[in-house]
């Protein structure tokens, strides 16, 4: 009976779209309409709470569609992996598409892409087939497309086009990757394929599967934002409509990355780790530093996912379970705390119509509630205790423990300072303004957040306060949810010893905001700024970084 | 019922006789599904498209059911006529002497439908080829043309066709 | 004998690729476009005769529609627009 | 215009080179019979009933991956409207203000 | 050989997307590409038998799997195009021009 | 905006058959070629025609925009309906609840049929509709 | 039986090289049509027709009527469209002397 | 004769991306379509075939015709 409620966590967003688009049809009912399909989330929230127990303790439920068993038909998987995907989907979703809800502008039509594309994440963390992977992407990846380009600005639909050619290109090796698959081991279902592999002796004895995964990673790659195909990202997160962006940088991001776990270690892809490990290292710094150079407030938050995503990354590739444990810890931790950023940072956007960090004026007496959920968030991503930052990047400093790309992010956590402290001066307290100031012709200027959008704000604010607080407990909870067994030995999160050394990275924090303050800072953080590749230079990225996870193998 | 009424009726009736006997011509089966199938399909199209599968201000009954056997005789005649133009074509391929010109004429048929089938039969046939089709004017381009003269031509391209059309169609 | 056929309307499919390929004006593309397709589909028809499938005759009538219906809309689109190409 | 011409070398380079890892990939052995197939060339069209096994999977065996293309139209189609009708709107958006 | 063409193919899709500077001649490279891929999986399923999957006929089926794998693929590829197109439209509308060097350069003002 | 008399009458007395032809592919896509996403696909290329021919206007008269999309949507919910129907008969979702009857009335391919046809339905409405919509404007 | 179907096809396979030809050969588009539609007309059609006289009576028949009639009814018209498209482009017809003839003199439809 | 009808398939699409005319560009699209549906054919795929037959050339060339009447028909790069 549990394994059917596998597939209602699908259902029901899709269900809940249709009911939005019936909404768009017809007019008088959008809104209640729009209402009742977002309502929809709560079907897979309580699910997947039903469901928590038999994940715990280590059963993997499997649901074959049409009643069509394995290597014929398809299966829903649900195991800890992707229970913990579809919780991170569900709840920045709900946040979402609250906050959305709470905004007038956007008519029932939004809301049929925003869950369509909830249920295709949903079909991305649950599947047990590699083609059904390839739809699943696909459904998001054509929603996605819609969205960026939602408010129709010059941008957005430039980065919508970037990202589709991309991501179509990267889905073009998938699909290879899958056309060797099916030919050496004649299976799709992706648990049958880690047997076949298994009995073969491993990736690494094949002649060709080592090749698949690489075109399987470098697909799902795109989807996932690392160097070098992370190249899409700042433009298509910073000019999305803003619960867009929370939307691709909290949820869409960590749904590839996980689908990206699932193929390499059902592959037994172990070969991979260490160039994952330095990937993520080099994302992390890159990205950071990018970011750091950025004046345009929603582009310094995309390198951050970038940068963010490179921790994720790197700690996975240290291989042990404690630092998978690590890996999703942060990955959880970063979903809510990016996805609050960019709600403040952007009702911070759309109230001023400024993008400019010089621009907009400090807001911190306009919009006192948003502003100390942004220091929240703010803190998090910089690893200040008790916020959950801290506690994952604990945790990562135990499972890189002696790794020779752990200074990389260490470097890495005191540049995030200081792009924070550089990011903060938009919420620090200034003179009051007015609701509404019609200055330029932005129709979407001035817009007072209402209080559905300030509660969801609030709501992730003390989320991101919890898990910090709660953060020992958290990871425990989470390695059990991965690996079904409880831990032997997760260490102590607030030690003194930890504690005391968040303070030397405040301190280099401010050091280099203020390095970067100055003239000479200037212009390096201008002339990084003007290096935003062209779509040619994109694609060559690509290529690099596909023959690069093709030769590792080698 | 008035005349409109009965006038829509004949046509939903022709269009859905034409589709049923295109349906059973194509699946070439009398079993029972198929054929409630068709009719089913038959039915559905018919109902969606006879407002324009016979235009409602075309009247009479000779514009839109041939005569059959006068209608047979013209398909063999175009056939056995393509064949012989495509040899004379295929010679004048082979020799390389043609001496192409645009023809203007008009013709004498009534209906729509008995002017498109003239001009894809003077399309399909000899080295002529219709240009364009206002009402009755015609333009044709002419592979070997042996006069400019608008009526001579028209007769030279017309020929047999059009006196058969005539009494097929109207 | 249909077996030759084939073959031969490959061949003949291949020459006229050739005016697609070199035709200097759209029209004579289209006049090549419009020959292939009449090659194809007898090909298309030749193959379901000699393998005796009913079945396969369906992909025929399809391709015959669609060649149709993309010339059409292709001409249809562009004849007013004079002086350009 | 000197990278540009870089550009173009660097880009063939690469091609070639994916190229050249696609094609010994595709040099490969082309394994004769498997499982799958057999099942489903024996009891494909038993177990669904449709005579034409690619149905029989498309729509029996692998009806999910149906659905997701039919939402991918469904998307494909609702955004192709909204972009292709966006001006209107706007000009309406301009009528009421 | 047959594989050499079909890579072929596909390595000319691949060419047209990242050379050209028409957005609509990147789309018709996409295109290709995944034409060359549906190629890949249809030529490999059709080596392993003489007639097509229907029964009805006494001798051995090509593989019915990759073909209905490749209805979905020919689908959802369609639909990226016309979302692609689309975009490319109003981009069009909005810079005026057809080349993604102007479009870029028009679109990544970085506004400070 | 001027007529052709020859494709005005050609799309005439050719679309309905193109239609008919659609709904054949879609209703015999289990034993032959075809199916419901090609049935759908030559039923929009018949209104295809007719637009060409006919111009977007007269066409639009009688299949209207809205009419279209609510079919397309329609048929999404019960294409939803159908998988939901033989999660409720046991066989899962998107399953054939038919399988465990095996009555000789209720043949076993009937709910590849029913998929067949909505999904042509869907099919074929929401690409005429997208065509037409395209080209609304045209000559 | 086997006969008439092979007489038809070699007579297609014949009109068809003589089609291609003329498409290649000939000078401009009105001409090119004019081996294009006639003559792949008349071989296609002779292919139908041996392909015919082969499968015999029985429900391949009747498909393969529906595909000559359809075809029939497509190919002029196409022919049609093209000619018309060419002509509505501005291209001018070839003539082999460039005597001025009042009856060709307009181009624009 | 399916490696012939791809090495023409190759030189077409080289033509389509390169050509400057973007209507001749399509309609070269659309007869590599047409093309890989008779490949299709002859890999004894007819369900793909009428689908590459039914999109490439139906409703592909459509759009690609919807967005080169809406834009330019010459290709400046």
């Amino acid at each position: 009976m549990t394994e059917g409620l596998v597939v209602w966590v699908m259902l029901a967003p899709l269900l809940g779209a249709v009911t939005a688009l019936l909404g768009k049809l017809l007019r008088p009912l959008q809104r209640p309409l729009s209402i009742l399909g977002t309502a929809s989330l709560a079907v897979p929230a309580v699910i997947l709470t039903l469901l928590l127990g038999p994940v715990m303790s280590g059963e993997s439920l499997r649901y074959a569609l049409g009643g069509w068993p394995e290597p014929y038909g398809i299966s829903l998987v649900l195991d800890g992996i992707s229970w913990f995907s579809c919780a991170i989907t569900t709840v920045i979703a709900a946040a979402v598409a609250l906050f959305s809800l709470g905004r007038r502008r956007y008519e029932a039509g939004y809301f049929f892409f925003l869950l369509i594309m909830v249920a295709g994440m949903y079909g991305v963390a649950l599947t047990g087939d590699l083609f059904t992977l390839f739809v699943s992407f696909e459904v998001v990846a054509v929603t996605v497309y819609v969205l960026i380009a939602w408010e129709e600005t010059d941008t957005g639909l430039a980065a919508s086009y970037k990202y589709l050619i991309l991501s179509t290109v990267g889905i073009l090796f998938f699909l290879f990757g899958i056309f060797l698959v099916y030919r050496d081991l004649g299976v799709l279902s992706i648990s049958l394929i880690s047997r076949a592999l298994a009995e073969a002796g491993g990736v690494r004895n094949t002649r060709f599967m080592h090749l698949a995964l690489a075109f399987l990673c470098g697909g799902i790659g795109v989807r996932t934002a690392f160097i070098p195909f992370h190249t899409w990202l700042p433009e298509a997160h910073a000019y999305a409509p803003h619960p867009i962006s929370a939307m691709l940088s909290g949820a869409m991001i960590k749904v590839s990355f996980f689908a990206l776990v699932r193929v390499v270690l059902e592959f037994g892809g172990t070969y991979l780790f260490e160039l994952l490990m330095w990937i993520g290292a080099v994302t992390a710094l890159a990205a950071v530093l990018s970011a750091l150079a950025q004046s345009d407030v929603k582009r310094l938050l995309a390198y951050h996912s970038i940068s963010q995503l490179g921790y994720v990354l790197a700690v996975f590739g240290a291989g042990s379970a404690l630092a998978l444990t690590a890996s999703f810890s942060h990955a959880l931790n970063h979903a809510l705390f990016k996805s609050l950023l960019f709600l403040t940072v952007g009702a911070a956007v759309s109230f001023t119509g400024h993008r400019n960090i010089h621009r907009i004026p400090p807001l911190g007496r306009t919009m006192p509630l948003f502003s100390a959920a942004f220091f929240a968030g703010a803190l998090s991503i910089s690893g200040i205790p008790p916020f959950n930052g801290f506690a994952s990047k604990g945790l990562i400093t135990t499972g890189m423990e002696g790794s020779a790309a752990y200074p990389l992010l260490w470097v890495t956590s005191f540049l995030t300072i200081a792009s924070f402290i550089k990011l903060s001066r938009i919420f620090l307290p200034g003179p009051r303004r007015a609701g509404t100031t019609p200055s330029s012709g932005n129709s979407n200027q001035g817009s007072v957040p209402g209080i559905l959008q300030t509660s969801v704000v609030t709501v992730l604010a003390i989320l991101c306060l919890g898990t910090g607080m709660f953060g020992g407990s958290m990871a425990h909870g989470l390695y059990r949810i991965i690996h079904g067994t409880a831990p032997d030995a997760i260490p102590r999160l607030f030690s003194a010893k930890k504690l005391l050394g968040v303070l030397p990275a405040v301190l280099l924090g401010t050091a280099a905001f203020v390095g970067v303050s100055t003239q000479w800072g200037r212009q390096i953080a201008g002339r990084i700024r003007r290096m935003a590749p062209e779509l040619r230079t994109v694609l060559l990225f690509f290529f690099v970084g596909l023959l690069v996870f093709a030769v590792v193998a080698y | 019922m008035d005349v409109r009424t009965r006038w829509a009726a004949v046509r939903f009736t022709i269009t859905f006789l034409s589709l049923l006997g295109g349906w059973l011509l194509f699946t070439w089966s009398l079993d029972v599904g198929s054929v409630l199938a068709g009719i089913a399909s038959s039915l559905l199209v018919s109902a969606l498209t006879y407002s324009f599968f016979i235009d409602e201000t075309e009247a009479g009954r000779r514009a839109h059911l041939p005569r059959v056997h006068v209608f047979l005789l013209f398909v063999c005649l175009l056939v056995f006529n393509m064949y012989v133009a495509s040899f004379r074509v295929l010679w004048k391929i082979v020799k390389g002497d043609i001496n192409p010109r645009v023809v203007h004429f008009r013709t004498r048929l009534k209906t729509d439908i008995a002017r498109v089938a003239l001009t894809s039969s003077i399309t399909l046939t000899p080295g002529t080829i219709t240009l364009d089709l206002t009402e009755d004017h015609l333009i044709v381009h002419w592979l070997d043309a042996q006069t400019t003269h608008s009526r001579y031509a028209g007769e030279l391209i017309k020929g047999m066709y059009e006196k058969l059309l005539k009494r097929v169609w109207l | 004998m249909l077996v030759y056929a084939m073959y031969f309307l490959v061949i003949s499919i291949l020459v006229s690729m050739a005016r697609v390929v070199i035709g200097p004006t759209v029209a004579d593309r289209m006049v090549g476009l419009n020959l292939v397709t009449a090659q194809t589909l007898a090909l298309l028809v030749v193959i379901s005769v000699s393998k005796e499938r009913l079945i396969l005759l369906d992909v025929a009538l399809v391709y015959d529609i669609f060649g149709f219906v993309g010339i059409l809309v292709m001409t249809r689109y562009f004849s007013g627009r004079r002086g350009e190409l | 215009m000197k990278s540009g011409h870089l550009l173009t070398v660097l880009e063939v380079a690469l091609l070639l080179l994916t190229a050249l890892f696609l094609l010994q990939a595709l040099q490969g052995p082309h394994p004769e019979s498997s499982d799958v197939r057999g099942y489903l060339v024996e009891n494909g069209s038993h177990e669904t009933g449709a005579l034409n096994l690619v149905t029989a999977i498309y729509l029996g065996y692998r009806a999910f991956d149906t659905m997701g293309e039919i939402v991918v139209l469904l998307v494909a189609v609702t955004g192709v409207i909204y972009f292709a009708a966006s001006r209107e709107r706007k000009d309406e958006e301009d009528h009421d203000s | 050989m047959t594989w050499i063409l079909i890579c072929a193919i596909f390595v000319v899709g691949l060419w047209g997307i990242t050379h050209q500077a028409n957005m609509v001649k990147k789309v018709m490279g996409l295109s290709i590409a995944n034409s060359a891929i549906i190629l890949l999986f249809v030529y490999y399923g059709s080596l392993s038998g003489t007639t097509a999957p229907i029964e009805g006929s006494g001798d051995p089926m090509v593989d019915p799997l990759p073909q209905a794998l490749m209805l979905t693929a020919i689908v959802v590829a369609v639909c990226v195009m016309s979302l692609a197109l689309v975009i490319v439209y109003r981009l069009y509308q909005r810079f005026g021009t057809l080349d993604i060097r102007g479009v870029e350069r028009g679109a990544w003002k970085l506004n400070d | 905006m001027k007529k052709t008399t020859i494709l005005d009458l050609v799309s005439r007395k050719l679309a309905p058959f193109m239609l008919l032809f659609g709904l054949y592919l879609l209703s015999y896509g289990h034993m032959s070629p075809g199916g419901g996403f090609q049935g759908g696909v030559v039923i929009a290329s018949g209104v295809i025609l007719l637009f060409v021919a006919q111009g977007v206007g007269t066409t639009a008269s009688l299949f209207p925009f809205r009419t279209l999309s609510l079919v397309e949507a329609a048929a999404f919910l019960l294409l939803l309906a159908a998988g939901l129907a033989g999660l409720a008969a046991g066989a899962g979702f998107l399953g054939n609840p038919m399988a465990g009857v095996d009555v000789r009335a209720v043949p076993r391919v009937s709910m590849i049929l029913v998929y067949n046809v909505l999904i042509g339905l869907k099919v074929g409405a929401g690409i005429s509709f997208v065509c037409m919509y395209l080209f609304r404007e045209g000559r | 039986m086997n006969v008439a179907a092979l007489v038809f096809l070699v007579l297609g396979a014949v009109f068809n090289i003589m089609g291609n030809l003329g498409v290649l050969i000939f000078p401009d588009v009105y001409t090119r049509l004019q081996a294009s539609s006639t003559c792949s007309t008349t071989s296609v059609l002779s292919f139908f027709i041996g392909c015919m006289l082969i499968a015999g009576w029985g429900p391949m028949t009747g498909r393969l009527l529906v595909i000559t009639i359809f075809f029939f009814i497509t190919n002029p018209i196409a022919a049609h469209i093209i000619a018309r498209f060419a002509r509505q482009t501005g291209i001018v017809p070839w003539r082999q002397s460039f005597r001025k003839d009042p009856e060709s003199g307009e181009q624009d439809g | 004769m399916v490696e012939v009808l791809l090495a023409l398939m190759v030189v077409n699409s080289i033509l389509a991306l390169q050509i400057r005319d973007m209507l001749a560009a399509v309609l070269l699209l659309g007869a590599f379509s047409l093309l890989s549906c008779l490949v299709f054919f002859l890999m004894n795929a007819p369900d793909v075939a009428l689908t590459e037959a039914a999109v490439g050339t139906g409703v592909g060339t459509v759009v690609l015709i919807w967005i080169v009447y809406k834009t330019e028909r010459r290709d400046e790069a």
